[in-house]
């Protein structure tokens, strides 16, 4: 509670990261309030091929596309298709991640290493390559892409928790605790994971945004939710057929991944000032 | 016949180390093994109940690695150990652990023991929830009872270690090891990095906590000052050995290895002359990764002859209790 | 200030700006160096030394520290008031060399020794004319002979290829020892040594304090020596001063600063040291806070003799022999029937 | 100076890459320049309406038992190495064709076997088939002749020239070979020995590139760094380039119709009534005037409109309340969702299959639409266990016979190619197609074929929405353009800049 | 090479459970299901996955790769054609990024909490939240469509100058072409720009961290006290200790571009191996994917050699132990 209080307390001094966390309730509360921000609950469905390809302004107010939709409603529940994705897929990276992180950093023997070979692979290949090569194998669906993305992030998170205790498991507490006889099972969950926590926060968020620009890549590859999904990177793949007269298609979806991603990581650099670990310790000295 | 020091020693003795080694692997870019650091390399001695064994040498002669490798932290490449008459050195996990309770290490700044997010009661009541069987409420009596003998108000239960001054920190470093009550505690140079005014409160700290609980120190140190105040034998090391051991008194009186010669010379002594116009030891000592044949001083050594490049001394007896390894002590 | 002089500190005042308030780091402190001594500069962590040896050498930083007032006299010049391009230019690495205190840190590890010396020689060597900006063969030599002949002296093994080698392929005290090299290069009145043996094992120190006080001695350089180890102040310096939480309380020759000290608190700390023919002495208290600090002289809270004086008024100097100025309302027993 | 600058040197982009240069081993529209520049066949689809034309064949002979088809080649014809092309090179492009197994194989396979193709004297071969069929003549269009002695000296472990046709040509075509890159495209020059000989204005060199991005095909048109371009575009993309006074837009009726296929044997699909409320809820006008801006023709039979064997009159239009009471009259219960499959990467499939939805949204039923890449469609419609509820995609002029249309795609013999996705079977039908296939008599074979589209609309097996229209953007400057639906008139034999 | 070896197993796994058929495709679009059996059985795709991967291994160990499925030639080959055309990409975007990048970041850490700093922050946090695709659609839009400055995509119009590096530029120069040169070099604009934002904003935040950690350090602490003029210790000492994390940060953002390069080649058509790729992967086609996947782990391996190369170039520690 003290330090929740004390991380938002300090957003607030750091105009950016402020900003950052600002634009990310936003998204959330479109994505929550969606069906009250359009004019009727379909809006966003609804196809009127008579009313194809209209640009911004009157009855559309970010125009409408190619079947007719509304942009406006169709970007506005697209945030909660990105709001999923980057929520569960980063989730599921977490779930696997930390913890193979953990014990591999703090046992360090054939498993360990065996576990970061494992991560090794995943990381030596351009993240996108492996997730359309996954997508496509099971299939252009939200849940799919949630997989492809979490199969292939999840070794961030373990290299960087492995990296976190290693140096972790080398500081003077932690080896007093074994001193202490304390069991190892009981030095992770109580003294490393709180100690790698921060890091693993700052990860999560900017992990957030990595994420929601990998899904609109793969939608925009044609590989994320199926139409009519209201999905941001797919809209922007429509539009491509349509320019330059069509401006305005590929506007608002962009416009919206570009703020949300900048808002992950606004506040991702904002919690690393906050709570990087260094910058604490040089904050509050040896004594 | 000299008294072979390995089968010989006290019989009363709370610890005694025969022959403990204990090596680090020197990996080249690959990570595949080049060699090893003898850190510490066929030591033995005894430690009494209730005595304080002083630890001196310079700094990476290998006197934290004994410490730690006491303490169960490292795992010895040889040797034994016998605690209370048991052998530990081979122990490992939970059985270990057991061992922990009585074997305590204090690390060279306790305040850093302490996880810098938890407060001082969750840190002090750990070892407790760890080793004890004790309720929450008879495991906070204990702790405050432990936190006054160490001089702290209760109301610091509630801090943060950053929030503790150094002193404080160490203090409460030194409840957390008391509260389980440890036969044999390990102090790593325990007041380095002290201004000179802390330092005195800590040590006067040490000594009371010493006859309150009945403790053994082994009291590594480089500073010969504090040593000499507070110990009642001393072992010298030098590159991973113990090159001499004995009564404090006798030995800062009567230095027998040339090295603690040395040592004791490098002393600034405060209201005589100036020791630095006198004699000065010259060189550095070399990288226990590469040690020198023969004695391991000889480098340096004002006094080495042929014969110490070819054997290396073993301990031996000098005089009354006193052990020394050179071919000429 | 004294034409013997080659340093007067005059009621120096320095601030630093932190989240919690503004730290009176030092407060109208005054020192005194006399050409071709050596001067301690002793106290606690967070004392101010470092604060007082940088506040000399203009290398407070910028963007934190706050001069309150004050003036460091150099050589009958006030250092305050030259700007920072002449100061950098003229005086920093010229007059006033510096020795840091950790050797390991204060290499850079990617450029050999050798690059590191000459880029000291190439800027203020004795040699260099005014505003020179290349590096002229001629010169390079010559300095470079220089520099050679000065890494004998201070006991680097085959200097010339030591000079090629990189920073890390040397030890703590041969670093220490380059250290003191080019610190001595320039041939400056003044070096400034923070603490450049703490890092370093006893026979090392040992070492270390033998060739610095001879350098300094055979070429009558003066020098101020911070350190927190009364030992090594012991060893190597003529006169002391003894700092407490940003305040000056003692200047003393070395003998009389150990055998007589005037201060409550200077005697409190020799006290303090250990000594194995008497119990444990401590001062008891603990060192205030500079953002709120103690009116008065500021170590009344850990006082046994303190009055109301001390607690509202700084003491004056007072001197209490030749050469041993005390800045306390009850100087010790000792000192003043020594006096 | 763009590269089209240069007099008698005519530059197309087309939307995809050659990749391979090889005639034998592709049978699309994408590389068709390729085989109708490069090389000849024996036949040559021409004009439109289409007609089958003599090409390295002179005549042809049929036996009277319809089983063995005797061609006569011409004299003067020549390989662009100047050697005659002779019987032995036909026979061996046959059974190089057969050995691949690639392209257009797998229909010569259900006619003719390896070892069946003879070299009765230099200038005549003989075929002789499996089972008598007039599949056969439309497809000897594909037999691309090759250079048999060049490409034989060129042939890798038994590879039948293949690493090296892909790279570089062996025929006799109306252009020669000069430059290939797989990545960029190709550039030939005139062949002047020809057989067909030259008018009195021809090309000098032609270049087809691939130019995958349609902006930049219609940008690099207008501005004249192309003279024409091939692939879909939109209306609004045409009309940009008309309006710019440089290009003429050529429209020609095409033979490739859209179409949903529905699962007939999938319950609910095997419903009739179902199929028929589906076809009632798609919004023909909707696609097909709104989206695609009136570019394509309503097509609302399994038959081309603008080929014989298409009926009139028949067929289905938007209307959701005869949806509804089709739906009402159902006997099978839509108890779960429908999967729509469209191809991924075309947004035209991709937009007829979200506009499907909709539609059946409307009308209660629900459906989830999945994109597929083509070699997985392919691949599921092989087998009614895992062929899609729904799948929307073209059939185009392999040759133009209705039996490319509904003769493939409703005889339940088909089963297991991805024309005959819908797994209908309708005895009748089958009865009538085979009937077709037996007669020579066109008339004849129009009224089976009406009357088989008839029955397979009436039972809709499927949604058909239309055939489309072939848009051709050429330079004002090029002239002679000939358009065949089978070649998308990128045959440049007979066209010149002015 | 254990990685790379890994990395193809777990590529060619992923790839061979693609629910499609490719032997459909190499069949032909009319096959019957008996000549797809056929197919199927030739190619071995009927094995069980194991040995279809130790056969890989086998024919990867004689130097094959196998045929592309689609393409019909060997994917060795298709890669190694189209590879000139990534490198060249890449290269400039690495080039951009550093040129443009390094600098920056030095300037912003040196005038730090300025206006420059600001702006500069501006520009990197920007572009590491634009995605690369929609950047590539906005600079189409804007620098294609509206002025008409650079060419929408693909590599070059038309054939290439006799290949010497296979890098258009460099070997329009060596034909002295300078035509061609400009052609190329307006058609690389728009990609590389595309391709070096992320990576720029990245090295600017590394360089910018790094300058401000070195600056920290003693070793300029020490040479600020001996009068050490700041010029010559920022460019020549803070420098060179700043770029030893930025080297290593240019080898990762090889990858990064690498990644890019899938999207940004696919958005400009450009004919490289990660457009080659993408195709690849929509067709369903094995051994091209494999093969890509081998390559960019191989090249990308390899460049952290050379990072490590260069590192030794600029820390002489690692070049003498
Ligand atoms: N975990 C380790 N891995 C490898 N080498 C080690 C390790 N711990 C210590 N060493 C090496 O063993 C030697 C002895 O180290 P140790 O820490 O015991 O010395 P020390 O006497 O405590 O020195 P100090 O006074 O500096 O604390 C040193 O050379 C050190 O580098
Ligand atoms: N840059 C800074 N910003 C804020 N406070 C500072 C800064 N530098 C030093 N201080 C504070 O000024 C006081 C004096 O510091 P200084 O480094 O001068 O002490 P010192 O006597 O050299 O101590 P030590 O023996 O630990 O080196 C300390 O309380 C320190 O926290
Ligand atoms: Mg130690
Ligand atoms: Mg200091």
């Amino acid at each position: 509670m003290k330090a929740l209080v004390f991380i938002v307390s300090r957003l607030y001094r750091d105009r950016s990261a402020f900003l950052g966390a600002l634009i990310i309730l936003a998204l959330v509360v479109v994505a929550l309030a969606a069906p009250l921000l359009v004019s009727h609950p379909d809006a966003a469905w609804a196809m009127n091929p008579q009313v194809r390809l209209r640009p911004p302004g009157g009855e559309f107010l970010f125009g409408t596309d190619r079947m007719g939709g509304d942009i406006y409603a169709r970007v506005i529940y697209g945030a909660r298709i990105t709001l999923t994705i980057a929520v569960v897929a980063v989730g599921v990276s977490l779930l696997i991640g930390v913890p193979v992180g953990l014990v591999a950093g703090f046992y360090g023997h054939w498993l360990g290493e065996v576990l970061m070979r494992v991560s090794d692979i995943f990381l030596a290949v351009p993240q996108i390559v492996l997730a359309i090569a996954i997508a496509l194998t099971l299939g252009p669906s939200i849940e799919n892409v949630i997989l492809a993305l979490s199969l292939t992030y999840w070794p961030w998170f373990t290299r960087l928790v492995y990296a976190e205790t290693q140096s972790l498991k080398n500081e003077v507490f932690i080896e007093a605790a074994m001193a202490l006889g304390v069991p190892p099972w009981r030095i992770i969950v109580t003294h490393i994971l709180p100690n790698v926590a921060s890091p693993i926060i700052v990860r999560t968020s900017i992990g957030m945004g990595f994420t929601i620009l990998t899904a609109a890549a793969l939608g925009f590859l044609g590989l994320g939710a199926p139409p009519p999904a209201p999905e941001w990177g797919r809209m922007i793949s429509e539009s491509r057929e349509h320019l330059p007269d069509a401006w305005w298609y590929a506007l608002a979806p962009g416009l919206a991944i570009f703020l949300v991603v900048m808002g992950f990581n606004l506040l991702g650099d904002g919690l690393r000032d906050i709570l990087d670990p260094r910058i604490r310790r040089a904050q509050h000295g040896r004594g | 016949m000299p008294l072979d020091e390995r089968h010989a020693g006290d019989a009363a003795a709370l610890l005694r180390v025969r022959g403990l080694a204990r090596h680090f692997p020197i990996r080249n870019a690959l990570g595949l093994r080049r060699g090893s650091v003898k850190a510490l390399d066929d030591v033995s001695f005894d430690v009494r109940p209730g005595e304080t064994l002083g630890v001196v040498g310079e700094s990476g002669c290998g006197k934290s690695t004994l410490g730690k490798t006491l303490a169960g932290i490292h795992r010895p490449t040889a040797g034994s150990v016998l605690f209370e008459d048991a052998e530990i050195a081979p122990l490992q996990g939970a059985a270990r652990r057991v061992v922990a309770r009585r074997l305590q290490y204090v690390h060279q700044d306790p305040g850093a023991s302490l996880d810098p997010r938890w407060t001082i009661r969750r840190s002090l009541h750990e070892p407790l929830i760890v080793h004890s069987g004790l309720s929450e409420a008879e495991r906070e009596q204990r702790v405050r009872g432990i936190l006054r003998e160490v001089g702290l108000p209760p109301d610091r239960l509630d801090s943060y270690p950053h929030e503790l001054s150094g002193g404080q920190q160490r203090r409460v470093g030194l409840a957390r090891i008391l509260t389980l009550q440890p036969r044999l505690v390990v102090l790593d140079e325990p007041t380095s990095g002290l201004d000179v005014s802390v330092q005195a409160t800590v040590l006067k700290l040490f000594r009371s906590l010493q006859r309150q609980f009945n403790l053994t120190y082994i009291f590594i140190s480089h500073d010969l000052a504090v040593v000499r105040m507070m110990c009642d034998r001393v072992a010298v090391m030098y590159l991973g050995r113990i090159v001499e051991l004995g009564p404090t008194d006798a030995i800062f009186k009567d230095p027998r290895h040339p090295y603690t010669r040395s040592l004791l010379a490098a002393i600034p002594r405060i209201g005589g002359p100036r020791v630095t116009d006198g004699f000065v030891l010259e060189g550095e000592p070399p990288s226990p990764g590469k040690l020198p044949s023969g004695c391991r001083f000889r480098t340096r050594c004002p006094n080495a002859a042929p014969q110490c490049a070819e054997a290396d001394p073993p301990g031996r007896t000098v005089a009354e209790g006193r052990v020394a390894a050179c071919h000429f002590a | 200030m004294a034409a013997a002089d080659i340093l007067a500190v005059r009621d120096l005042a320095v601030a630093f700006a932190s989240d919690a308030g503004l730290a009176q780091v030092l407060d109208r402190v005054n020192l005194t160096i006399r050409r071709g001594e050596v001067m301690g500069l002793v106290g606690e962590s967070g004392c101010g030394k470092s604060t007082l040896a940088r506040a000399v050498l203009g290398v407070l930083p910028e963007n934190a520290a706050r001069i309150g007032g004050g003036r460091v006299m150099f050589d009958g010049e006030d250092l305050l008031r030259i700007g920072p391009e002449e100061m950098s230019d003229r005086v920093r690495g010229r007059r006033i060399t510096f020795i840091p205190q950790d050797p390991y840190g204060s290499f850079n590890p990617l450029f050999s020794v050798g690059d590191q010396v000459m880029e000291i020689m190439r800027w203020k060597s004795k040699r260099r004319p005014e505003g020179e900006r290349g590096y002229p063969r001629a010169r390079r030599a010559a300095d470079r002979a220089e520099a050679i002949e000065l890494l004998r002296q201070v006991q680097i093994p085959e200097p010339e290829a030591a000079l090629s080698k990189l920073p890390h392929e040397f030890s703590g005290g041969q670093r220490q020892r380059l250290m003191i090299a080019m610190a001595l290069l320039p041939q400056p009145d003044l070096i400034i040594a923070d603490e450049p043996t703490t890092a370093l094992d006893v026979t090392i120190q040992a070492q270390i304090l033998r060739l610095l006080r001879k350098l300094v001695k055979g070429r009558g350089i003066s020098v101020l020596f911070t350190t927190h180890d009364m030992g090594t102040a012991h060893e190597i310096c003529d006169r002391i001063t003894v700092l407490y939480a940003g305040q000056e309380m003692e200047t003393a020759p070395v003998d009389a600063f150990f055998v007589r000290p005037a201060h409550q608190y200077t005697a409190r700390l020799l006290d303090s040291l250990p000594n194995p023919d008497r119990e444990i002495r401590e001062i008891g208290g603990e060192i205030p806070r500079l953002i709120d600090p103690p009116q008065g002289c500021r170590f009344h809270p850990r006082c046994a003799a303190a009055t109301d004086i001390c607690r509202s008024q700084r003491p004056d100097e007072r001197a209490v022999a030749a050469g041993h100025v005390v800045r306390c309302h009850h100087p010790h027993e000792g000192a003043r029937h020594a006096a | 100076p763009s590269p089209a600058d240069a007099k008698g040197r005519f530059v197309f982009a087309n939307e995809s890459e050659y990749d391979t240069l090889d005639p034998h081993t592709v049978w699309d529209v994408g590389r068709v320049a390729v085989r109708l520049n490069l090389y000849d066949g024996l036949m040559r689809w021409q004009n439109n309406p289409p007609v089958l034309e003599h090409w390295l064949a002179e005549s042809h002979t049929l036996s009277p038992d319809g089983g063995t088809y005797t061609f006569k080649l011409r004299k003067n014809a020549k390989f662009h190495d100047g050697t005659p092309v002779t019987a032995k090179d036909v026979v061996y492009s046959m059974e190089r064709i057969l050995a691949l197994g690639k392209g257009a194989a797998s229909q010569f396979k259900k006619v003719i076997e390896p070892g069946a193709a003879k070299a009765l004297d230099a200038h005549t071969v003989e075929f002789k088939l499996k089972v008598p069929t007039q599949v056969f003549l439309w497809l000897t269009t594909e037999i691309h002749v090759v250079n048999s002695a060049l490409v034989q000296k060129n042939e890798k472990d038994k590879d039948w020239g293949q690493a090296w046709l892909s790279k570089n040509v062996a025929g006799s075509g109306a252009f020669k070979l000069k430059q290939f890159d797989p990545a960029i495209g190709f550039v030939a020059e005139r062949f002047p020995a020809h057989f067909k000989g030259w008018g009195a204005k021809y090309l000098d060199e032609i270049e087809f590139r691939a130019v995958k991005e349609v902006n930049t095909r219609v940008l690099g048109t207008i501005k004249g760094d192309f003279h024409g371009a091939g692939g879909y575009m939109t209306t609004d993309q045409l009309n940009k380039m008309k309006e710019s006074g440089n290009v003429n837009i050529l429209e020609e009726e095409s033979m490739r119709i859209m179409l949903f296929f529905l699962h007939n044997q999938r319950a609910p699909l095997n419903d009739v009534n179902v199929r028929r409320a589906i076809n009632y809820a798609f919004d023909y006008d909707g696609f097909n005037k709104n989206i695609l801006g009136g570019l394509v023709q309503r097509n609302p039979t399994p038959v081309p409109g603008n080929l014989w064997g298409a009926p009139k009159d028949v067929g289905y239009s938007y209307d959701l309340d005869k949806a509804k009471a089709e739906l009402a009259k159902a006997a099978a219960k839509i108890d779960r969702p429908l999967e729509i499959v469209f191809l991924s990467g075309f947004s035209q499939s991709e937009q007829a299959a979200t506009l499907m939805q909709n539609g059946l949204q409307k009308v209660g039923i629900q459906s989830k639409v999945v994109g597929n890449p083509w070699p997985t469609v392919v691949d599921k419609v092989q087998k009614p266990d895992t062929a899609p509820d729904i799948v929307v995609y073209w059939i185009s002029a392999y040759y133009a016979d209705p039996h490319n249309w509904i003769g493939e795609m409703y005889h339940s013999g088909q089963w297991g190619t991805f024309k005959a996705a819908s797994f209908y079977k309708n005895a009748k039908v089958d009865e009538l197609l085979d009937k077709a296939m037996k007669s020579t008599v066109q008339a004849e074979r129009a009224k089976h074929y009406e009357e088989a589209a008839r029955i397979v609309t009436n039972d809709a097996a499927g949604v058909w929405i239309y055939n489309t229209k072939w848009y051709g953007p050429y330079r004002k400057e090029v002239k002679g353009i000939s358009f065949s639906p089978i070649g998308s008139a990128q045959e440049m034999r007979t066209a010149w800049v002015e | 090479m254990p990685t790379v070896a890994g990395l193809v197993a777990i590529v060619f796994v992923v790839s061979h459970i693609i629910p499609s058929d490719p032997a459909a495709l190499v069949a032909g679009e009319a096959a019957t299901p008996e000549q797809i059996a056929a197919v199927r059985k030739k190619l071995g795709f009927d094995q069980p996955m194991h040995v279809q991967l130790g056969a890989y291994f086998w024919k990867l160990m004689q130097g094959d790769m196998g045929n592309s499925l689609f393409t019909t030639r060997p994917v060795w080959d298709d890669l190694s054609g189209r590879l000139p055309a990534t490198i060249e990409l890449t290269l400039a975007a690495m080039a951009v990024s550093t040129l443009v990048g390094v600098p920056l970041g030095v300037v912003a850490a040196l005038r730090r909490n300025t206006w420059l700093d600001h702006a500069v922050r501006v520009i990197t946090v920007g572009g590491l939240a634009v995605a690369s695709f929609w950047l590539a659609i906005l600079l189409q839009l804007l620098f294609s469509m509206e002025l008409g400055w650079a060419p929408l995509n693909a590599r070059l119009q038309g054939f290439p100058p006799p290949a010497v590096t296979g890098l258009l530029t460099i070997d329009a120069l060596i034909a002295g072409n300078l035509g061609v040169l400009g052609k190329a070099l307006a058609h690389l604009a728009l990609p590389t720009i595309t391709l070096a934002v992320p990576g720029l904003a990245t090295l600017v935040r590394f360089t910018r961290a790094g300058v401000l950690d070195v600056l920290q350090s003693g070793f300029v602490q020490y040479q600020r006290a001996m009068g050490i003029p700041w010029r010559v210790i920022v460019w020549k000492y803070v420098l060179r200790n700043a770029l030893v994390s930025t080297v290593t940060q240019i080898g990762l953002l090889f990858g990064i571009l690498l990644a890019g390069a899938v999207v940004v080649e696919t958005v400009f058509d450009w004919p490289g191996i990660g457009n080659y790729a993408f195709n690849a992967i929509f067709s369903s086609d094995y051994n091209a994917i494999v093969g890509f996947t081998l390559w960019a782990g191989t090249v990308f391996i390899l460049v952290n050699l050379l990072v490590d190369l260069a590192h030794s170039a600029i820390d002489p520690r690692e070049a003498r132990s």
